[in-house]
């Protein structure tokens, strides 16, 4: 874990809103496991303040390289938009625990992306086919519509089962990613459970870790929480879980970004 | 390397450092967390995160709201308790090379006086900041900070509660911070600290609704320095204990600026987020400063601001 | 265009404007020098630079500092006095069909008592802002703001003195502002302005010298808005009289926060220096926000943050 | 007087920390007079706040251009550097109180600038000779070495009597622009006393100013001060100046930035 002044190889736009920035980080890129983040800064001087968390959306090992895929959402996202290759991305990173890979390849693997939720299932589809050798992932990705659906011939070009929904049914069913969840387990003939892996906007992963837990499956989720220092250090970003009898406040930064299902306090 | 240098070694109410930055209370953990990114060695002391007798809950999320220039906290002072602190942190931090200062807050007088009873003895402790100042916890806090006679007691039964030096850190939520730095002076105090702070909110328009759980929370970063810098200029115009100045320091230039205004050190807080590095560097940079300004000593810029001729 | 709008109209203390957007004192002169770049007819209010009976030289310059995301000012009050107002910049303003606030300053009770006076009764003023807060001017002023009783007794005399809506402007550097506004309405006043400026300083590292000649200034902009946001919400939730909220408010968004928080109309103060039509681009934002979430009027946001469910 | 947004042509280097800036502002080149300055915004948001007053250096009413040449300082003009053609430059103006010009070209016309202090005098030489027809205007230029020297060829271009100083005497002579100046006013056989007008640091215009009051010479003087709004509404530039028996403050964005090198209290 370090800090990095990361040249941009390029920067492109990959959807409405959405960029796709590709940072020269060859160290970074050995580093990081599908589920973790890096802690990006997006301004100049002092306004915006605080580092933006992006999600590594691919990581190169071969070319040294690491992208992120993200949304123009405020002024720091704006900010990082506007940076050009030959500029440089100060980033510090990998950070928090990533998403944990299949022993084996025994279980059908469901991949639940909303929006640009979506992001981190990419870099985690192709670690489980390249270092577990599954090949077999099912991708459910939803949006709102069509132009907000990013890299759909990315993911698609990792797995031949790719199931879309949108909000206004522009593309893929009209609905949403976890009537395609329900509908996947309601239909399916595997006698052995999937695991699951889910990404997106909280209620979606609430609405997920739902019918996963109904249905006693493994579930995975990547939250999302305010930061500040990313690291652990300042407990801004807490996430309620279950305790024993209790519950408590863990930090989404170091103990997640990642978390059984279970264990949130929805 | 600047942890050997002897223009930067401080003493400050007899605790030692290897030079005046430290890091400010809950904005550094315990020092784990940045243990990965920078050798902590090179700060002049650590403020552990703020500790209660009891573990504190903390508030629900979110506790966080960026603003411009800085940033509102509402943590809640969320930590495992003394206990913890003496079993599992402080074995940890002993390894280190570097001065602890813990911070510690209570709900009640008794509450403040225990954990500085406890903490007493307790081997790899330099000093305890007394935290009456943190404006996000319902009971207690910052009532202390924000009333004479309240901060008079808390100062008063901590210092009866242990002989290691005890810094009370003063709220910038009142009216007159020289008073208020003085009355610490008065009870005891080896050196006060400033500035906690400000107590601020943010809403959000579209939602109608405030940002924080908590509703209000602490600003802090470069957009509260003036006011600290202003703070920590009449506090040490008030006092002849040594003040500890923090509020927005982000950078060498800044730091200075606080020493000139009359801080015998410094402490790094919200800067730690944006840049892990940030109390190493600001130390070398003070030692930059010295040397351009041909000064032999940190100290002889303490309080050397020029007052203008009017 | 906005200032035909209804949904905007506002009465404050008797005071009818266009829209809830105000100039600051301060910050746009006494109108002129801004009407060559925009129409002031599209702001709700003018509050003019403070007066006072006679005139007063100010500070010597420097007398701005820039700070993270805010600025430091130490004009001190430099104006022509209440004569020269009442014959050279009131003909010129009564021109516009704009409401004119008066900011009045004093050194003595009987000062601000003396400008009110005199200004009861002249044609074109519709209500005067009483400055008991601003921290650049040695004697007198931010005293007033900072203690209960001379508060009180500043807001007497001036009620005594005019039949025009009396609106004593706030200091944000007090312990307890809710006290303050409380005062302010047990006193007579017919609404309550805030925030002024925090008090704060800057240093020079390099030359060793404060920024300002005055040495301490007052910070706005952008930086102070969440204290400003904390403390219109907390005076809004003391008193019944209405409340004018400012400090940093730079664009629709957060003046909708100021409404939300409880103030019945804003002031644009350091975001005029920046752009000359952010009053203007504020009320039409605003109107904005009203149609966009459905309100039929701009009253209707006024203190609607939900409180949250804790 | 309008607040514009306009188009950046170029932005080259033009010397050590230097930086000429070419915008196009068909309305603006046609309003503008010598002397004048505009208010700039530099950042994106909140930080740095204030705009910055830069004179102009140059109105080509033909081209339809403004042309700015500025120092990078601090954090403003720093921003303000990295800005590209295709991007935009957020100004009002044109403000303030210009050079007076001479009515007639009687008088010999010294130019003195120091330092960055230069910029203004360049559109006054060309006005100066394009609208009243003089064109025996001696430039003394003052800086700190030959490379902080800005502009050199072009001046050299508006006037063959040219003289430098520096004070290493990497070009020129060592020493200020004002012994320049006292050498000229020693050494000069014109019958008729020359007009002089004078932009640069404090220190060089008290001495200019000193020395041209004993002489009893006319003379300009452009003066800097700490600006908010630019415009003359909030009182914060002000220059203690000369009133009757007693002095007061007036304020250097709108009473000024040129005044009368005797009103001033230097
Ligand atoms: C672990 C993690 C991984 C993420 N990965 C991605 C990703 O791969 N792609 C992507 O587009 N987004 C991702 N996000 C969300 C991303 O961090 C926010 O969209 C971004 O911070 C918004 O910044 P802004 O300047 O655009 O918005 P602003 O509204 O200006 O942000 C204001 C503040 O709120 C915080 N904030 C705003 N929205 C969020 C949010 N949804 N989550 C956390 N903090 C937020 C910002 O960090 C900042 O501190 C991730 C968030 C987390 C916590
Ligand atoms: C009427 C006028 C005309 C000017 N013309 C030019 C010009 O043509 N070319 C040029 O290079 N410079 C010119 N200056 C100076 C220029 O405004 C400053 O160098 C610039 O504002 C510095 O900004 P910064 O962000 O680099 O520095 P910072 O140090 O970040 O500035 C901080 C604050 O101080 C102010 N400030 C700093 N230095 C000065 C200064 N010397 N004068 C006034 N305010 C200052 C800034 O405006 C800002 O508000 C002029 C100044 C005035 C008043
Ligand atoms: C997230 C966060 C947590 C904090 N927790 C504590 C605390 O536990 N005890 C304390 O005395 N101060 C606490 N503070 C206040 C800081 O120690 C410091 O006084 C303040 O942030 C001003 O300095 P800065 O602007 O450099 O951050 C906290 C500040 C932040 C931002
Ligand atoms: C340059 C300047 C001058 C000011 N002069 C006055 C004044 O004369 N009277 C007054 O009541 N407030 C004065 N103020 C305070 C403003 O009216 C306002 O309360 C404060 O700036 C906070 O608002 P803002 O952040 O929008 O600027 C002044 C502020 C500035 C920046
Ligand atoms: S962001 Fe600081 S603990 Fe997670
Ligand atoms: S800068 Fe505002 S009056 Fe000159």
């Amino acid at each position: 874990m370090s800090i990095y002044n990361l040249p941009i190889i390029s920067q492109e736009e990959a959807g409405r809103r959405t960029h796709k920035l590709v940072l020269r980080a060859p160290e970074l890129a050995g580093a990081c496991a599908p589920g973790q983040f890096v802690h990006v800064l997006c301004g100049t001087y002092h306004d915006p303040l605080l580092r933006r968390p992006i999600s590594v959306h691919n990581a190169d090992v071969k070319e040294g390289t690491i992208t992120l895929l993200y949304e123009v959402k405020g002024r720091g996202t704006a900010l990082l938009a506007a940076k050009r290759p030959g500029e440089y991305a100060n980033v510090f990173g990998p950070l928090g625990q990533g998403f944990k890979l299949p022993n084996t390849c025994g279980s059908p693997i469901l991949l639940l992306g909303g929006g640009i939720g979506s992001a981190p299932l990419y870099f985690l589809a192709r670690r489980i086919s390249e270092t577990v050798g599954c090949q077999t992932s099912t991708f459910m990705l939803g949006a709102q519509n069509c132009d907000s659906m990013v890299c759909r011939e990315e993911f698609a070009a990792l797995g031949p089962d790719i199931r879309l929904a949108t909000d206004d049914g522009s593309l893929g069913c009209r609905g949403f990613v976890t009537e395609l969840f329900a509908e996947y387990l309601a239909s399916s003939e595997s006698s052995t459970p999937p695991l699951v892996y889910a990404c997106g906007p909280t209620p979606m992963l609430k609405a997920v870790a739902l019918i996963a837990n109904k249905h006693n499956l493994p579930c995975q989720v990547s939250l999302e929480a305010k930061m500040a220092c990313g690291v652990g250090a300042c407990m801004s970003c807490v996430v309620r879980v279950k305790d024993g009898g209790g519950e408590k406040y863990v930090r989404c930064c170091k103990e997640g970004p990642v978390f059984d299902a279970k264990e949130v306090v929805w | 390397m600047v942890a050997e240098n002897n223009r930067l070694k401080t003493e400050i109410a007899g605790i030692s450092m290897k030079n005046p930055v430290m890091v400010a209370s809950g904005t550094f953990g315990f020092g784990r967390e940045y243990a990965d990114f920078i050798n902590i060695e090179e700060l002049g002391a650590i403020v552990t995160k703020g500790t209660s007798l009891l573990p504190w809950p903390g508030n629900p999320p979110d506790r966080i709201a960026e603003t411009p220039a800085g940033m509102l906290n509402a943590i809640g002072l969320q930590n495992d308790g003394v206990e913890s602190l003496i079993s599992e942190k402080l074995p940890w931090l002993r390894q280190f090379d570097v001065a602890v200062i813990v911070n510690v807050v209570g709900k009640t007088l008794d509450e403040y006086a225990e954990v500085a009873r406890r903490l007493d003895g307790v081997p790899g402790i330099c000093g305890l900041e007394i935290n009456i100042s943190c404006p996000n916890v319902k009971e207690g806090c910052i009532a202390f900070g924000t009333d004479a006679g309240m901060t008079a007691a808390v100062v008063g039964s901590v210092k009866a509660a242990t002989k290691l030096p005890v810094i009370p850190k003063l709220s910038p939520n009142v009216t007159d911070i020289a008073a208020m730095a003085h009355v610490c002076e008065d009870s005891g105090a080896d050196a006060v600290s400033l500035i906690n702070t400000l107590m601020g909110t943010s809403i959000d328009a579209e939602t109608r609704t405030f940002r924080l759980a908590n509703i209000t929370g602490g600003l802090s970063g470069p957009a509260i320095k003036p006011v600290a810098l202003r703070m920590v200029w009449q506090a040490a115009g008030a006092v002849s204990i040594p003040v500890i100045g923090m509020g927005g320091i982000s950078c060498a230039q800044d730091a200075v600026e606080f020493m000139l205004a009359g801080a015998s050190a410094v402490q790094v807080g919200t800067a730690n987020f944006i840049n892990p590095n940030a109390g190493p560097k600001i130390a070398r940079g003070i030692d930059d400063y010295l040397a351009r300004h041909n000064f032999e000593h940190v100290k002889d810029i303490v309080g050397a601001v020029k007052s203008n001729n009017l």
